[in-house]
């Protein structure tokens, strides 16, 4: 029994790892009043960079960089279309996870010819898992030993540096003043505007955070989890980790616990998938695939209610009406 | 050159590794040797099959290869306003005289890749990834079953689908995941009918220290040592002789099913999992290869009656 | 023919010409009462704290401000009227760096500067408090006063820093408050001493105050002043916007008037006077007396009971208020907004649900506790002119002939089965422009691009013709002109002769006076007491803060 | 014209054009990086849609889903709703056409089944969107992520249908049955005999568009239903205070939304595959978000915004055939750059423009 749990809970944080730090993503650009819908867009885009660098450069390290260069890049497109032209952020969004969709095929095809996927990495050019100290020896200690063993070491770095982005986002945005100010033109961009402050060069300023962390969850996908790039390999995480921020009401510590929660339901989604259920008996797979989303929308209906963004995201900020 | 010849694939393009990636092999084969180029197009949308199979047709290409089952009702459309061109189809039957259909009996070759898992499975539990639970997919995975109840009557088989969107294809992280949870639950070998989704499962496999199975094409040198064996499905095979066929003027049209007795399907042995294979587990799978072509062993098509008795 | 024309107030494509030639008329008798080389002599010391030549602004089509000239004298309070829209926010707001002006000059303290953005304004030692507060809702004071000037990369010792800062502040000014509330859940009052305090937390040599007593208290008002003569003796410069010219004759040293983008006159306080002002303000003399003639008293229409109302928040709002409006009677809600009127309009029109309470509407009972919808309670013969017409009244973008229909768009008259029926829509919208003097006279123009006061009458024609028993109207001639505020007060006079019941809430006091019947006040949600209109504005002020000397004596 | 102000042509047609024209120099410049040569590719792009009968025919018959999509996204927008559901909407409103037709087409001709599929159509789209509906009304769960997650629930739904009930015995395609006669909407081809549609799958659904695009905008623009939805949409506190339900028109604006979405699957299903099959939708859910930006909200605009998605991709298909290495993918990225110059992009010319028309109207002011 123990071992089940470890085991789906083991899988609950390398499912969760791309969701959280895409959440965290959403969250810096929300909370500075950019809703972002290209989310998914910039994960993929940098899962791309990231397994095509790491091949090329043979380092999974060259490869994450170049992961977040590229999401950024995206991220200062939608920043541009957002900020500077006012535009509606949600078209722009959607631009961009075409443009990724589309981009990243066609040069993994013209740099690869291997259909848009990049070669397969070799261990040596992926992050590999981490054993912590002691794991070995602890493993015997019963309960403790497993727990520490088999499901807090042994993942790859990109999962630890998921979960340290936790404290450290809270405590950017609730103990400095760059957060203090990101939260303020996320609310009332004239408050902080008359205030003193540019309202365009801290919007800028959160969407390329944002892109660094999707950087980190495209990277995550393609030179930790997997093993290169495929097309479409983000295959909807960005839009879970958007529902995942609705849910944590844009607060940092419960979008990590929502992020789990979506991260576990899936595991569950594996786990209970092709099992008989006592009473019921075979249930079709197909059941246990909508689980998670089904779940989502019971719990987005039954138990978080109504969630209240920041007052201005989703606002271009226009000073003078014409 | 009047001999023009064309292939159209089906979703999932000309390079997914898998299904679509063989028949482009194939016909790169017959390029190769023959010097005969030939056109390709890879769809994207449903409506496009028909009308990339008429713009072919039109434009005089012949003979032209489609592939896949979803493209049977776009060439039966197609192929009766061209009866003077030849089509072929891999994997569904479009009863046309103008029209050749290839299919696999899949179930004969997952029974023998299936029984090689059971024989090197030191659990007793085997697992089976899909990709999505389509008819041709529950083919794969009964004929597993049948061949691995064979060898074990008691064995364990987990069975597992990847998702119900296109996605489902190719998404190799979530493959890797449901290998994992298959090897929590026991499993050690894990065979895929999962397109790109696969080479998740044989990572996980490598990763883990477990084994996994290949599919369609040999994809036993992906991870040497890892991979048990692959479920050949000859799909590049019967591509290529289709075209050599209709090039030496030895065309004929009708079904054409390909099962062990023809080699359409296979097991794979080379140096890379040669470490892995038992002379046990060799004469064992060669007998019944042996069994299944002489009728001793009768292999369950599940297209037969869409169900499984395993 | 000027003398006739130059009593409109508005303008229109139709009316453009004759209008502009009227106007010049007007102009030239308002330029000749400026003294153009006094400007100078206006200010109180030598050295002037602000000067601004020939600043201009537009936007779009819209010329907000008119080659405005404008000198400040350092240490004096400078107070700026002007009707709505007459571009006062605007210039403050390019004073402030807000707004770019398009050309023109400033000076701070006599040198030429240019204020970029908000930033080097606070640098330059200017601080605003704008008309719409700057504050972010869910901010604690602390975190509003510091953002912006937090004093290092980390919160933590700029907070402890601001908190000394701001207990001083506090205390220097008696201007108490808790530096740990959130911001939104504060009342306007003290959200205003919020935004006082963040300028001088900045330390602001020159304080700008746009509009800032029209949520307080006359007592609040008071200490507001107060406050604002101390800065000025410490040698401080305040510039006060407001519409209350018994304001200005009270606090400032001098004024300016704005008039239709441009600035029309300077003036020494002790030089002027309110009618003057006034004449200056509107281009033409004001009479503000309303009518009212004695109508005979009927039964009841409405009557309400315990009502009780909760906001979204879970705040009581409304404390058990009772009261019931008779037959050809005004009855007047004072109090300074904030204190419930909304919400009390709210859940009488139906827009929201009562927590308890009873109505009785032209006898037929109520349960307000139940849900109503606004349009329910229009068929039972309740028209509402709602607080905002903004958020409200109208939807901007539709046309006007659309806006006449909004909330009676269900009526037969406007439909053809399901369809509206926009041809006897539009003649009906185009009688009523006629009748309501709506400028420009379309029914096509999206109601975004009427004016103020042209808006408000959109809505009175709609609520008024109607023919409803009882009319609510809130805050009626807010934002609007004061030639259309006579008209206005005039219909509201024609509904009370015609024997109809009118609950009229508005924050201005005189405007209560002049029209009610009785008066009732409102604050914190309670009913503090009730008066006749010859109250005194004292007495009234006094109940609007919470003290009903009647009780106590 | 007073300053700052553009007549209705400039902003209607030249600002379009310009964001347009963008769009497609920047993918220009991608096919020069993939080494193939631009004006070729537009050549091919353009013939392939407009060049021929056929083509037509496909450019038609493309845009015939996108008008159906398009309006859905654009009558929730009206009411303030987005809508990101179509694609599952659709989806299912097949399922309910497909029942249809599998129900009757053996006893009946096709003109009895239509209006019944229409019906069937629209009561399923409706009903996948009434539940992210009522909740966004009832319970204030986000209606983006509700949709988003139908979608994902709808395909689970439909596989299952598709592969364990509508499927044929013994067949591997997970798809239902070919409808006979009696589910086959007619082809433009057969109908209009004179002009050449080659054998392009335009159908009867194209009429039926149009039709909609008809009823739609009476709706929005001419009846109570669309004064309060616009209401609503426009400024919610004014519908309040007009006695206007958040509640009934949230419920019933993604009701109508949710139906035209699902008469998608007549145009795919009873029209063109005569069966209902897997994935048919295709992503034209999604492309209806751009149309309907695109178009703003306007049936006019809606038909032309899906004139150029049809126009994308048939003529994309087209280019594709002609010239390999310019793959679908390629298709996709222009689809990008036009989603993004003229939707999100769409002021970015404006200010230029507006300061040419300023010189232009001053000039001639003073001539
Ligand atoms: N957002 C806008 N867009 C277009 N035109 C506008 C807009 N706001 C105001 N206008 C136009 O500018 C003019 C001035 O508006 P403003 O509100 O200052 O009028 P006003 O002088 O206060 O008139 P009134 O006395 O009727 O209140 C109006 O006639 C109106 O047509
Ligand atoms: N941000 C803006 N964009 C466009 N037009 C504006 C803007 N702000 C103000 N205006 C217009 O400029 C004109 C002057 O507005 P302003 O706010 O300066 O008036 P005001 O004198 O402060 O009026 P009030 O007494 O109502 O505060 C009005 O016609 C208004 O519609
Ligand atoms: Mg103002
Ligand atoms: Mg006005």
């Amino acid at each position: 029994m123990l071992d089940t749990i470890i085991l789906v809970l083991d899988s609950t944080f390398r499912l969760s790892t791309p969701l959280l730090f895409a959440c965290l993503a959403g969250l810096f650009s929300e909370r500075s009043g950019i809703v972002d819908i290209g989310l998914e867009g910039k994960i993929l885009g940098a899962a791309f960079a990231a397994a095509a660098a790491a091949y090329v450069f043979q380092s999974p390290w060259i490869g994450l960089l170049a992961g977040i260069m590229v999401s950024v890049m995206l991220a200062l497109v939608h920043g541009y279309a957002s900020i500077s032209q006012r535009g509606n952020q949600v078209v722009s969004g959607v631009a961009i996870n075409f443009l990724a969709a589309g981009l990243t095929v066609l040069l993994g095809q013209a740099w690869f010819s291997q259909g848009g996927r990049t070669p397969a990495l070799s261990p040596a050019t992926r992050f590999e898992s981490i054993t912590l100290p002691f794991a070995d020896t602890l493993a015997n200690v019963p309960v403790l030993g497993p727990i520490y063993a088999n499901l807090i070491s042994g993942h790859n770095i990109l999962v630890y540096a998921s979960f340290a982005a936790v404290p450290l986002t809270w405590w950017i945005i609730f103990r400095t003043r760059f957060g203090l100010r990101l939260r303020a033109v996320g609310e009332n961009p004239s408050a902080a505007d008359t205030a003193g402050l540019s309202v365009t060069l801290l919007r800028y300023r959160a969407t390329i955070i944002c892109g660094i962390l999707c950087g980190f969850s495209g990277a995550y996908l393609s030179v930790a989890q997997g093993a290169g790039f495929i097309k479409d390999m983000s295959a909807g995480k960005g839009f879970i980790a958007l529902a995942a921020l609705i849910f944590a009401k844009w607060k940092p510590v419960n979008a990590m616990f929502t992020c789990l929660l979506f991260g576990f339901l899936d595991a569950l989604a594996i786990r209970l998938q092709g099992q008989e259920i006592p009473g019921i008996g075979e249930v079709p797979v197909q059941v246990f695939q909508a689980l998670p989303y089904v779940l989502t929308v019971v719990l987005l209906a039954g138990f978080i209610g109504r969630a209240i963004p920041p007052k201005a995201s989703g606002i271009p900020y226009v000073k003078e009406r014409t | 050159e009047t001999f023009k010849p064309a292939v159209v694939y089906d979703f999932g393009g000309r390079n997914d590794r898998s299904f679509n990636e063989a028949a482009y092999k194939g016909a790169l084969q017959f390029e190769e040797r023959t010097g005969i180029k030939f056109r390709d197009f890879e769809i994207q949308n449903p409506s496009q099959r028909e009308q990339a199979l008429r713009n072919f047709a039109r434009r005089g290409l012949d003979p032209i290869i489609t592939i896949g089952f979803a493209q049977a009702a776009a060439l039966e459309k197609v192929a009766k306003e061209f009866p003077d061109t030849h089509f072929a189809i891999v994997d569904s039957v479009v009863d046309l005289p103008n029209v050749r259909s290839i299919v696999f009996k899949e179930g004969e070759g997952s029974f023998l890749v299936g029984l090689l898992a059971a024989m090197s499975t030191e659990s007793d539990t085997i697992g089976f990834v899909g990709g999505m639970d389509i008819p041709l997919i529950r083919k794969f995975a009964c004929g597993y079953k049948q061949g691995a109840k064979y060898a074990k009557p008691d064995i364990e088989i987990i069975e597992n689908m990847t998702g119900t969107t296109g996605a489902a294809w190719t998404d190799p992280l979530k493959g890797g995941e449901l290998a994992r949870s298959q090897f929590a639950r026991g499993a050690d070998v894990v065979f895929h009918a999962a397109g790109l989704t696969g080479t998740g499962v044989l990572q996980a496999a490598a990763d883990e220290g477990k084994l996994g199975i290949g599919v369609d094409s040999n994809q036993n040198h992906l991870h040497p040592g890892s991979v048990l064996t692959s479920m050949i499905k000859a799909v590049d095979v019967a591509v290529d002789k289709t075209l050599t066929d209709a090039k030496e003027g030895k065309w004929t049209s009708g079904v054409e099913v390909l099962g062990l007795a023809e080699n359409g399907v296979s097991w794979s042995y080379d140096e890379y999992n040669k470490p892995l294979i038992t002379a046990e587990m060799q004469s064992a799978v060669e007998q019944a290869k042996m069994d299944i072509i002489s009728g001793k062993v009768e292999v369950h098509d599940y297209m037969v009656d869409s169900s499984c008795p395993f | 023919m000027g003398s006739v024309l130059c009593f409109s107030w508005g303008w229109g494509n139709a009316f453009e010409t004759v209008y502009f030639e009227s106007r010049n008329e007007i102009d030239a008798q308002v330029i000749d009462l400026i003294d153009q080389k006094g400007r100078a002599t206006v200010a109180e010391s030598n050295v002037p704290a602000i000067e601004l030549i020939g600043v201009s602004k537009s936007f779009g089509p819209v010329q907000a401000n008119k080659d405005i000239d404008l000198v400040v004298g350092k240490g004096s309070i400078h107070g700026i009227i002007g009707e709505n829209g007459a571009g006062k926010s605007t210039l403050m707001s390019i004073l402030y760096g807000f707004y770019h002006a398009d050309s023109g000059t400033i000076k701070i303290d006599d040198k030429t500067t240019t204020i970029p953005d908000s930033k080097s304004a606070i640098a330059q030692g200017i601080g605003m408090v704008h008309q719409h507060f700057m504050l972010v809702d869910p901010f604690t004071v602390l975190e509003n006063v510091i953002l912006g000037a937090e004093g290092g990369a980390l919160l933590k010792d700029g907070v402890a820093n601001a908190r000394r800062e701001l207990k001083r502040l506090a205390d220097e000014y008696d201007m108490t408050i808790d530096p740990d509330a959130v911001v939104g859940e504060l009342p306007v009052g003290l959200q205003q001493r919020v935004e006082i305090l963040k300028a001088l937390y900045r330390g602001a040599d020159i304080l700008i105050l746009d509009e800032p007593t029209g949520v307080l208290t006359p007592s609040e008002a008071d200490h507001l002043f107060r406050i604002l003569r101390v800065l000025r003796d410490q040698g401080k410069t305040v510039l006060l916007i407001t519409h209350k010219l018994r304001e200005i004759m009270d606090v400032t040293d001098t004024v300016s008037v704005m008039r239709r983008g441009e600035m029309v006159a300077s003036r020494k306080t002790a030089e002027t006077s309110m009618e003057e002002l006034a004449e200056l303000m509107v281009g033409r003399s004001v009479l503000l007396e309303v009518d009212k003639p004695e109508v005979e008293v009927g039964k009841p229409l409405l009557k309400v009971e315990g009502l009780n109302v909760r906001d979204d928040r879970g705040v009581l709002r409304v404390k058990d208020v009772s009261f019931e409006v008779r037959a050809g009677e005004v009855l007047g809600i004072a109090g300074v907004s904030g204190n419930g009127q909304s919400e009390l309009l709210a859940a009488l029109s139906g827009i929201t649900r009562a927590e308890s309470g009873k109505m009785e509407l032209s006898g037929e009972k109520l349960d307000l506790s139940e849900a109503h919808d606004a349009a329910e309670m229009r068929t039972k013969g309740m028209s509402h002119v709602p607080e905002d017409r903004h958020r409200m009244g109208l939807v901007n973008k539709f046309a006007e002939y659309e806006n006449s229909i909004l909330g009676y768009h269900r009526e037969p008259k406007y439909s053809k089965g399901m369809f509206l029926n926009k041809d006897a829509i539009r003649k009906e919208a185009k009688e009523r422009i006629e009748k309501y003097d709506i400028r420009p006279p379309t029914t096509e123009m999206t109601a975004a691009k009427f004016s103020g006061g042209n808006q408000q009458k959109i809505v009175l024609a709609r609520e008024i013709e109607c023919n409803p028993d009882v009319l609510l109207i809130g805050q009626p001639t807010r934002g609007v002109d004061i030639g259309a505020i006579e008209y206005i007060h005039n219909r509201i006079m024609d509904m009370r002769a015609q024997g109809k019941a009118v609950l009229l809430v508005s924050v201005e006091l005189e405007e209560i006076r002049s029209l009610s019947d009785r008066i009732i006040v409102m604050f914190d949600g309670n009913v503090v007491g009730e008066r006749g209109p010859e109250a005194t504005e004292q007495d009234l002020g006094l109940l609007m803060a919470g003290v009903n000397q009647e009780a106590a004596e | 014209m007073s300053k700052g102000q553009l007549p209705r042509w400039v902003d209607y047609g030249v600002l379009p054009a310009l964001n347009l024209l963008a769009a497609f120099i920047i993918s220009g410049l991608v096919v020069v990086v993939i080494g193939e040569d631009p004006f070729e590719a537009v050549k091919w792009l353009v013939w392939g849609a407009l060049g021929y009968g056929e083509g037509i025919g496909y450019t038609l018959y493309y845009a015939t889903n996108f008008i159906f999509t398009g309006l859905a996204v654009a009558v929730a927008f009206h009411a303030g709703l987005f809508n990101i559901g179509g694609e599952g909407q659709a989806y299912v409103g097949g399922l309910g056409i497909a029942l249809v037709c599998l129900a009757m087409d053996r006893f009946v001709p096709w003109w009895v089944t239509f209006p019944f599929a229409i019906i069937g159509g629209a009561v399923f789209g409706a009903a996948w969107a009434f539940i992210p509906g009522y909740l966004q009304a009832k319970r204030g769960s986000h209606i983006v992520i509700t949709t988003i997650m139908f979608n994902f629930i709808a395909s689970a739904l439909m596989v299952y249908l598709l592969s364990n009930i509508l499927i044929p015995q013994g067949t591997m395609s997970p798809s239902s049955r070919n409808f006979e006669a009696g589910g086959q909407l007619p082809l433009l081809r057969n109908v209009f005999t004179s002009f050449d549609f080659g054998q392009s799958p335009v159908n009867l659904a194209f009429f039926l568009a149009l039709a909609v695009c008809v009823v739609v905008w009476l709706l929005i623009w001419h009846t109570k239903l669309g004064y309060e939805i616009r209401s609503f949409g426009a400024n919610p506190d004014a519908a309040a205070y007009a006695g206007i339900s958040p509640v009934r028109i949230t419920v019933v604006t993604m009701l109508i939304s949710g139906a035209l979405a699902g008469l998608m699957g007549i145009n795919v299903v009873m029209g063109e595959q005569t069966r209902l099959l897997l994935d048919f939708a295709g992503g034209a859910g999604f492309v209806g978000i751009a149309v309907a930006l695109m178009g703003r909200g306007h049936p006019i605009g809606i038909i032309l915004a899906s004139m150029l998605f049809g126009l994308l991709y048939q003529g994309g298909a087209e280019l594709a055939f002609e010239i390999p290495t310019i793959s679908r993918d390629m298709i996709v990225v222009i689809q990008a750059l036009v989603i993004l110059f003229a939707g999100a992009l769409e002021h970015m010319f404006r200010p230029a423009v507006v300061a040419f028309f300023d010189r232009f109207s001053s000039d001639t002011a003073e001539a």
